[in-house]
């Protein structure tokens, strides 16, 4: 993997960014919605509009609100939001942190399942494992979020009182009581991602255990736990990685739900009040935000990818 | 309350002054336990600190912990004093004085005196502040300070009511400085006298204040601190309490009332209350201009299904008024039954022989909104009228429909007076005139009621005005909503006020067996 | 050679597999043995039933599968063997050699890595020790720097090398018996060459018994002792190399033979009178791939370019048969591309006299006179449309209008071809492989081409087939007087069908020579190499 | 296309997966002449009622049968998705082939954008379209539709590269055939069934992504029979009656369910390997 792949793939990353800021603010900008009325309510006065409209520069063509908008982003300075007055990046920052804080740890739950499920479904191909697996997993990719989520509250927070509905208490502010308020949300958004993956690794690792290598590695008589581990495995999970990478962007749109649900005032939470009370500079920002993560977790599978495959030149 | 006469009025007023000390507290009992932190979740963000601006009930809970107005409302809807010890007024009430309490401070030390109070109602009355306590507060044409602690009120009318309407939820009492220098400075800090101290401030999810040890009151307030958290599901926000999560919800929907009733160390709490939706025609636009299809669409509702499937039975039926029982000067009508066939025969009448289509809009939030809008759609349909119900996030509502639609649903709090609700809505010069209904006959016995002071003729003039209301239909007006919230047994001294939008959790204590909180 | 008892003994044994269809008859009552020292050669077409013997010597069989007879290795019953046996013998005690070297090694496990693991198993050596092994092994295989080899990736090895490391590994523990699955179908002529002398050394030096698959005769010939003969799962001949092609007693064998091409046997007399006006001038033909530097170094890549043809020059005349060999990479391809208008060609190419600089140039008149019929059917044939359609395209075009429509014209070319004309209505995957490349053929002899260049066209057929196929070829030339530009890596193919040989090697054409004095000697050190590469045709 | 049909009810997906989606296709058809009930129709005496024999699968919180509302709500819900999907692998269809034909830089230009274009997850996509559009059923699937394209324009582009290097490409090529009948006749029905496939899959994903929409308030609108709307407006009466939130979601999942199925079974049966 030569640095010029790596630039290469980091200019990339600017362009995507470029593009989603574009979108973003085209769409903010039709958006039925006066941001003045936004600020000061209802029972503002006309004159009073006026004046904030020149404050925020809404006065101003488009492509200069844009051009402004563009450069402060470009300073880390993401504008006021309308409903609180607060500047909207720090908000968000610290929002986009406790997502990922979840997604996190969906991830780590989804990768301690989903590959060892999907490696046995594999091996026991057509046994009553594999089908049994593969049930669960289709059932698993078939039930919304917001389904499974409102289950789980009814039957581990209510029924059962296991864990606190939903609420979010910082790690740092109480660990116990952290933790168990991540449970539920992170169960709820790692349900998908096990079955898909879990699927994923399965027909990988199926198709690795056709090919000719597999075939001549069994033919030089070596033990069926090292044909799996040794042979098979490594180019089967190789692929997963990048379907990983790209289970950010579903993961990021179910945290959006899961957040709502489980009032867990992370980044997607934040883009649905923003969306819903219009806030555009909220949403702008929102919206950047999670592109940026999907983008740049994309860069990273890829370069994991191309550090861990040794065929592809990349130059 | 009958023969009230003025001289009565100030008495009591005074004698209130004096009672204000020990708390007005609904089960008498012993001295409440003081310290604890109470959990309470709130079922939308706390957007707005500036207690000029708050719009929304937890904003209102919030700009009351942490900022006092001149007065403040009982649970029965009379005023008592706060920052102001007691008052009076000119027999033509055209003029108000009050006296404010002595050595009362800031949060952040500075002194509260009527400079303050002064600067804070011009700030109110200034259109640039755009706070909705402008249409609010009452007549008021001028303010002064006589002395460090005495302001007086001119005002523009005669008005009975302003001890009353000054304690808007918004008519709070910041630092003359502050206004100054730039109210923004309130968008992320509190700088107020109220019993609680901000801690930290996070919209989406928590709230957190400490007691302010140097209230006014020395009693009050009981607890330490207090966490208003958000909970934007209200299943989940049930769950939270049943779960000893949370202490104490401040608004339960009906659908999660009766299962926080039956959960076992909680207590649901309920009160009549004048808070209603109304569905509001456009009276100078096409068809609602005519009386006639007002009337028909009235007399297709069903109230007491109404109240069945919008407040699953927690409420009461309303009669196209936005007065009832809740409040003082309500006028007993005969509730109104559904009648199709006069519904069709108006409508025939008004040259809508075979029905009529509508689009009736409905925001989002409250849900219960839509709830509405879609129950109407049904009981209209027999007297031909097809409802097309189009829902629309609240902030476009505002932007688009409220105050400009032909047909659409609203919902409010109750106030504090009958002339609040009718000046805040219905009359032609209301701060929201959502019906443009404009008429000259309500707005002479509306304005007539606020210089009055005489009960009886008073109640008189109210009755009027809302025999006219009841008969010309500005707005279809088929519920009222009890109020509902839910409290952990051991949490004590909260009385649910009518209002909707007070609280006076200063008021508030835990019980030893409360869970202990950081 | 000793005649002690076989190594490895095959008696009466059966196979069937199982399919939805029920079972189907893959081995039918083979019985072979082969001794120590022994190459016992296996000769089959696709579809025999070769390979299947192999993986039921591996005991590499599918589910269901269904088997009668015996097996034996050394005495030992291998039918009967429990898998622990089974493991203990795989690799150890029979090693084998994959057809492709490409897909056998795994691409992500050093090569050295993938040979050592097996002296680890087999051998109980130490990675240390198996490491140092596997490197004595590498070089005596013959690769130059074996401990860099050890070290690199399959990626990073050339298919020789590959193959070399495959057959190191199946040495490796010095089994009794090895089996040869077409190890150098996949190769370079050079480079399958080299392998089969390895082959030879090692086989003399192991004394080891060696089963070795192909469907080469010509390969089998020269590397085996002895040969067997199967068809459609059934041994219909065995016996020395010597007696068994010199005197063929199954038709089935006898047919192989004659199927076999032989430089001595041309199959084509005529010779195209030379004529001041040639058909096709090829006139410094040059084909560039790769992107254009500039874009390449915007997104920071060494410059991707490489050329495919440098600076073609060559003429043909009309009905002229000319040949064109060279390994896979040698431009072959790419010049036949450039000459349909598939890549774009710097020079000049004059085409009955007319220029053309450009694909631009290329009208239809062009278009309709020079055809191509492409190596595998399968891809070059529309899989969604019938064979009627497929043929009515060029009439459409290039006969006078509504042929397309017309049944009789699509019989007229599928006779030609001899398929029944029913034919029309079938799917190319309802076909065979021969059957596809003749429509292929049909589809290009639809326009009356005066050139038709034959990509490789013979490559993916079984001999008899291909034998079948190319007395067609000749036939129609006769008949139209079409001139062929015969792609092919098969010399021998090439000797008996060409009138003249373009060889190219990387790129260049390097050497035009004319059929009979490629004998005489080629002057190019190339072609020589190529020619001494060729295994040595049949006696007669 | 018997063949298919063979193959496919030759694997248990493919077999559950048509039998899953014929019987919704059905109730999409028919569902409404089946309804016991006028799913609109308010009885104030029967709500929230358990299911019963007069009311197979119970009432909601307005006494609305909901097995009659299911029945309604399978147009507005599998319909909906179906057209959404389609519209989505339209779209992305016209793209890619067009980003495949054209090649080069343009390709290169096009397929960086589509890629940015994906990195908006698609929920958010949509979010952001139907605040755009004003909530409604109809914004909705545009909105799923947008959405969709992009990842559809990827997977066309990349099937029609490989069909595009296919020799019966070249050989027409080298015919003289117009780029018309090459694209049309040649190239399109071969990239068509693998886009078929995963457009099958995408509109399990469009089923839960409408639902999801609907949850959050911005797809369809009370008092429509909606599926994924009735499961939000049920979340609020679960404690009252967990049947209201069961069906709907049950019906969700079955659809979704049924077109992994049927993508996976088709994937299978149009797959030579297998």
């Amino acid at each position: 993997m030569s640095p010029a792949y790596v630039l290469k793939r980091i200019a990339l990353i600017g362009y995507t960014l470029f593009v989603v800021s574009l979108i973003v603010f085209a769409i903010t900008q039709i958006l039925p919605a006066d941001a003045a009325v936004m600020l000061l309510g209802e029972n503002a006065t006309a004159d009073a509009l006026a004046a904030v409209r020149v404050q925020l520069g809404l006065d101003a063509p488009v492509w200069l609100q844009y051009g402004r908008w563009l450069i402060g982003v470009l300073q880390g300075d993401f504008g006021v939001s309308m409903r609180t007055g607060q500047p909207v990046g720090p908000v968000l920052v610290e929002a986009l942190g406790r997502s990922l804080l979840l997604a996190l740890f969906a991830i780590l739950l989804m990768l301690c399942l989903a590959v060892p499920l999907g490696i046995v479904a594999a091996i026991r191909r057509g046994k009553a494992t594999d089908l049994g697996v593969s049930v669960t997993s289709y059932i698993g990719v078939s039930v919304p979020e917001f389904v499974s989520a409102t289950l789980l509250i009814l039957v581990l927070a209510d029924w059962l009182q296991w864990l606190p509905a939903t609420g979010y208490v910082p790690l740092t502010e109480d660990f116990a009581r952290g933790l168990k308020h991540l449970v539920l949300p992170v169960l709820t958004v790692s349900i998908i991602l096990i079955a898909h993956v879990s699927r994923m690794v399965r027909s990988e690792l199926v198709d690795v255990l056709h090919t000719d290598y597999i075939r001549a590695a069994r033919l030089k008589g070596l033990s069926a736990r090292a044909v799996l581990f040794k042979h098979a495995l490594r180019n089967a999970l190789l692929p997963t990685i990048t379907i990983v990478a790209l289970d950010v962007g579903y993961l990021l749109g179910g945290v959006i739900v899961v957040e709502e649900i489980f009032a867990l005032p992370g980044i997607g939470r934040q883009l649905i009040v923003a969306i819903q009370s219009r806030d555009l500079p909220s949403i702008q920002a929102g919206a950047l935000i999670m592109a940026s993560t999907y983008a740049i977790a994309n860069f990273l599978a890829d370069m994991t990818y191309a550090w861990l495959d040794k065929r592809i030149q990349y130059g | 309350m009958s023969n009230f006469d003025r001289r009565q009025f100030l008495a009591t007023s005074a004698a209130l002054g004096g009672l204000a000390l020990n708390p007005f507290n609904a089960y008498a009992q012993a001295a409440p336990r003081r310290g604890g932190v109470l959990r309470m979740s709130v079922d939308q963000a706390v957007a707005k600190l500036n207690p000029l601006l708050t719009r929304v009930n937890p904003e209102y809970l919030v700009a009351e912990l942490l900022y006092s107005g001149l007065t403040r409302l009982k649970v029965d809807m009379s005023a008592e004093p706060d920052l102001a010890a007691s008052w009076s007024s000119t027999p033509d009430l055209l003029e108000w004085t009050f006296v404010l309490r002595r050595g009362v401070t800031f949060h952040d030390g500075s002194a509260c005196t009527a400079a303050d109070v002064v600067a804070t109602f011009e700030a109110i009355l200034d259109a640039k502040t755009a706070s909705p306590a402008r249409q609010n507060v009452g007549p008021i044409a001028k303010v002064r300070a006589k002395d460090d602690s005495t302001v007086i009120f001119t005002l523009s009318a005669p008005f009975a009511d302003l001890p009353v309407t000054i304690a808007y939820t918004n008519a709070k009492i910041v630092p003359a400085a502050v206004i100054k220098a730039g109210l923004a400075r309130l968008d992320r800090e509190a700088i107020g006298t109220g019993p609680f101290k901000l801690v930290s401030f996070e919209p989406e999810r928590q709230v957190v204040v400490a007691r302010n040890d140097a209230y006014y009151d020395r009693a009050r307030p009981y607890l330490d601190r207090i966490q208003i958290v958000v909970y934007p599901d209200s299943t989940a926000e049930g769950s939270a309490l049943i779960s000893g999560d949370t202490d104490m919800i401040s608004t339960v929907p009906p659908t999660e009332f009766a299962r926080l009733e039956k959960a076992p160390g909680v207590k649901g709490l309920r009160t009549p209350s004048g808070q209603f939706c109304n569905v509001n025609f456009g009276c100078d636009q096409k068809p609602f201009n005519d009386v006639r299809v007002r009337q028909a669409v009235a007399l297709t509702i069903d109230r007491a299904a109404m109240v069945e499937f919008v407040t699953e039975g927690y409420g009461t039926p309303g009669n196209d008024t936005p007065l009832n029982s809740a409040y003082r000067y309500y006028a007993n009508q005969a509730l109104k039954k559904p009648d199709i066939i006069k519904a069709r025969a108006l409508l025939a009448a008004a040259g809508y022989p075979n029905g009529l289509d509508a689009t009736l809009i409905a925001s989002d939030r409250p849900r219960v909104r839509t709830q509405l809008a879609v129950t109407l759609r049904e009981m209209v349909k027999p007297a031909g009228i097809r409802i097309n119900v189009e829902t629309m996030p609240h902030a476009t509502y505002l932007d688009q429909v409220w105050k400009k639609g032909s047909f659409y649903v609203g919902f409010y709090n109750m106030q504090a007076t009958a002339d609040a609700i009718f000046a805040l809505l219905y009359t032609s010069n209301a701060a929201w005139n959502e019906t443009r209904w404009n008429n000259p006959a309500f707005d002479k016995f509306v304005n007539e009621a606020r210089g009055t002071v005489d009960d009886a003729k008073r109640r008189a003039l109210y009755a009027e005005a809302q025999k006219l209301m009841h008969a010309e239909v500005p707005s279809i007006i088929p519920v009222f909503f009890d109020l509902l919230a839910a409290q952990r047994d051991w949490v004590q001294g909260y009385q649910l006020h009518p209002r909707g939008a007070v609280f006076r959790l200063d008021h508030v204590s835990l019980a030893a067996n409360a869970p202990k909180r950081a | 050679m000793d005649t002690t008892a076989p190594i490895l003994e095959v008696s009466g044994y059966s196979l069937d597999y199982a399919t939805p269809a029920g079972f189907t008859r893959a081995l039918d009552g083979v019985s072979l043995g082969i001794a120590k020292g022994e190459v016992l050669g296996l000769v089959g077409e696709s579809g025999s039933g070769k390979t299947s013997l192999a993986w039921a010597v591996m005991r590499y069989l599918p589910a269901g599968a269904k088997e009668s007879g015996r097996i034996s290795l050394a005495g030992k019953e291998l039918t009967a063997a429990s898998p622990a046996e089974i493991d203990a013998i795989r690799g150890r005690r029979i090693g084998m050699v994959f057809q492709d070297p490409g897909t056998s090694l795994n691409p992500t496990l050093t090569l050295g890595e993938q040979l050592a693991e097996v002296l680890v198993r087999h051998r109980g050596l130490s990675r240390k020790d198996a490491w140092a092994e596997g490197e004595a092994m590498l070089a005596r295989v013959g690769i130059q720097l074996p401990a860099a080899m050890m070290r690199r990736y399959p990626h990073e090895a050339s298919g020789g090398e590959k193959q070399r490391v495959v057959i190191a590994t199946a040495f490796a523990c010095q089994p009794e018996c090895i089996l040869f699955d077409e190890p150098t179908t996949a190769l370079d002529v050079i480079t399958a060459r080299q392998i089969l002398d390895l082959f030879a050394e090692l086989q003399d030096e192991t004394n080891v018994a060696s089963l070795y698959i192909s469907h080469d005769l010509a390969v089998v010939s020269s590397v085996c002792n002895r040969v067997a003969v199967i068809h459609r799962g059934r041994i219909v001949e065995q016996g020395p190399i010597a007696e068994v092609f010199a005197a063929p007693r199954d038709p089935y064998t006898r047919m192989l033979l004659a199927a076999v091409p032989r430089p001595d046997r041309r199959v084509i007399e005529t010779v195209p009178e030379p004529r001041a006006d040639a058909l096709l001038e090829v006139d410094k033909v040059s084909v560039i791939y790769g992107r254009k530097p500039f874009l390449a170094a915007l997104l920071g890549r060494v410059n991707t370019q490489f050329t495919g043809n440098r600076e073609i020059t060559l003429a043909m005349q009309p009905g002229e048969i000319l040949g064109i060999v060279g390994e896979s990479g040698s431009g072959k391809s790419t010049l036949a591309r450039a000459l349909t208008g598939l890549h774009p060609f710097e020079g000049q190419i004059r085409f009955g006299g007319r220029p053309i600089h450009g694909i631009a140039d290329m009208d239809r008149a062009y278009r309709r006179d020079v055809q191509i019929i492409f190596q595998n059917p399968d891809s070059s044939l529309n899989p969604r449309q019938r064979v009627r359609e497929i043929l009515s395209r060029p009439l459409e075009l290039y006969g006078e209008p509504g042929r397309g429509a017309d049944k009789a014209a699509i019989a007229g070319l599928l006779e030609q071809v001899r398929l029944p004309a029913d034919f029309a209505d079938r799917f190319p995957h309802q076909l065979s492989g021969g059957e596809k490349q003749r429509v292929a053929i049909a589809r290009a002899f639809a326009s009356n081409p005066r050139l038709v260049i034959c990509d490789e066209i013979t490559s993916s057929l079984d001999v008899s087939v291909q034998a079948a196929v190319v007395a067609l070829l000749v036939d129609l030339q006769q008949r139209h007087g079409t001139g062929y530009l015969f792609i092919t890596h098969d010399l021998n193919l090439v000797r008996q069908i060409a009138h003249r040989i373009a060889v190219m090697y990387r790129g260049d054409l390097v050497e035009l020579i004319d059929v009979g004095d490629l004998a005489a000697g080629a002057r190019h050190a190339y072609t020589r190499s190529l020619l001494a590469a060729v295994p040595a045709p049949l006696a007669a | 296309m018997a063949e298919l049909l063979r193959r496919m009810l030759r694997s248990p997906q493919g077999a559950l997966g048509l039998l899953l989606v014929g019987l919704m296709l059905v109730l999409v058809i028919v569902g409404p002449w089946l309804a016991p009930y006028n799913p609109e129709t308010f009885t104030p005496l029967q709500r929230y009622k358990p299911p019963s024999l007069q009311f197979w699968l119970g009432t909601d919180q307005y006494g609305r049968d909901i097995l009659s509302r299911l029945l309604y709500g399978a147009r507005a819900t599998v319909l909906m998705a179906i057209i959404a999907s389609a519209l989505g692998t339209l779209a992305g269809a016209l793209i890619g082939t067009t980003s495949a034909y054209l090649g080069g830089r343009s390709d290169e230009a096009i397929m960086r954008t589509i890629d940015a274009v994906m990195s908006i997850p698609s929920l958010l996509m949509a979010l952001l379209i139907v605040t755009l559009l004003g909530k409604s059923s109809f914004n909705a699937l545009l909105a799923i539709g947008i959405a969709f394209t992009p990842g559809m324009a990827r997977v066309t582009r990349s099937v029609a590269l490989t069909v595009r290097k296919q020799d019966y490409v070249s050989a027409a090529i080298a015919r003289g055939e117009k780029a018309r009948y090459i694209v049309w006749r040649e190239m399109l029905p071969n990239v068509v069934a693998p886009i078929v496939v995963e457009m099958t899959i995408r509109v399990a994903f469009a089923v839960m992504l409408f639902a999801t929409l609907s949850f959050l308030g911005l797809g369809a609108q009370p008092p429509a029979p909606e599926w994924g709307l009735m499961v939000s407006e049920s979340r609020r009466f679960m404690h009252l009656s967990p049947w209201m939130i069961l069906w709907p979601s049950l019906a969700i999942a079955t659809v979704a369910i049924g077109f992994n199925l049927l993508g996976d079974g088709l994937r299978d049966a149009l797959n030579p390997r297998t």
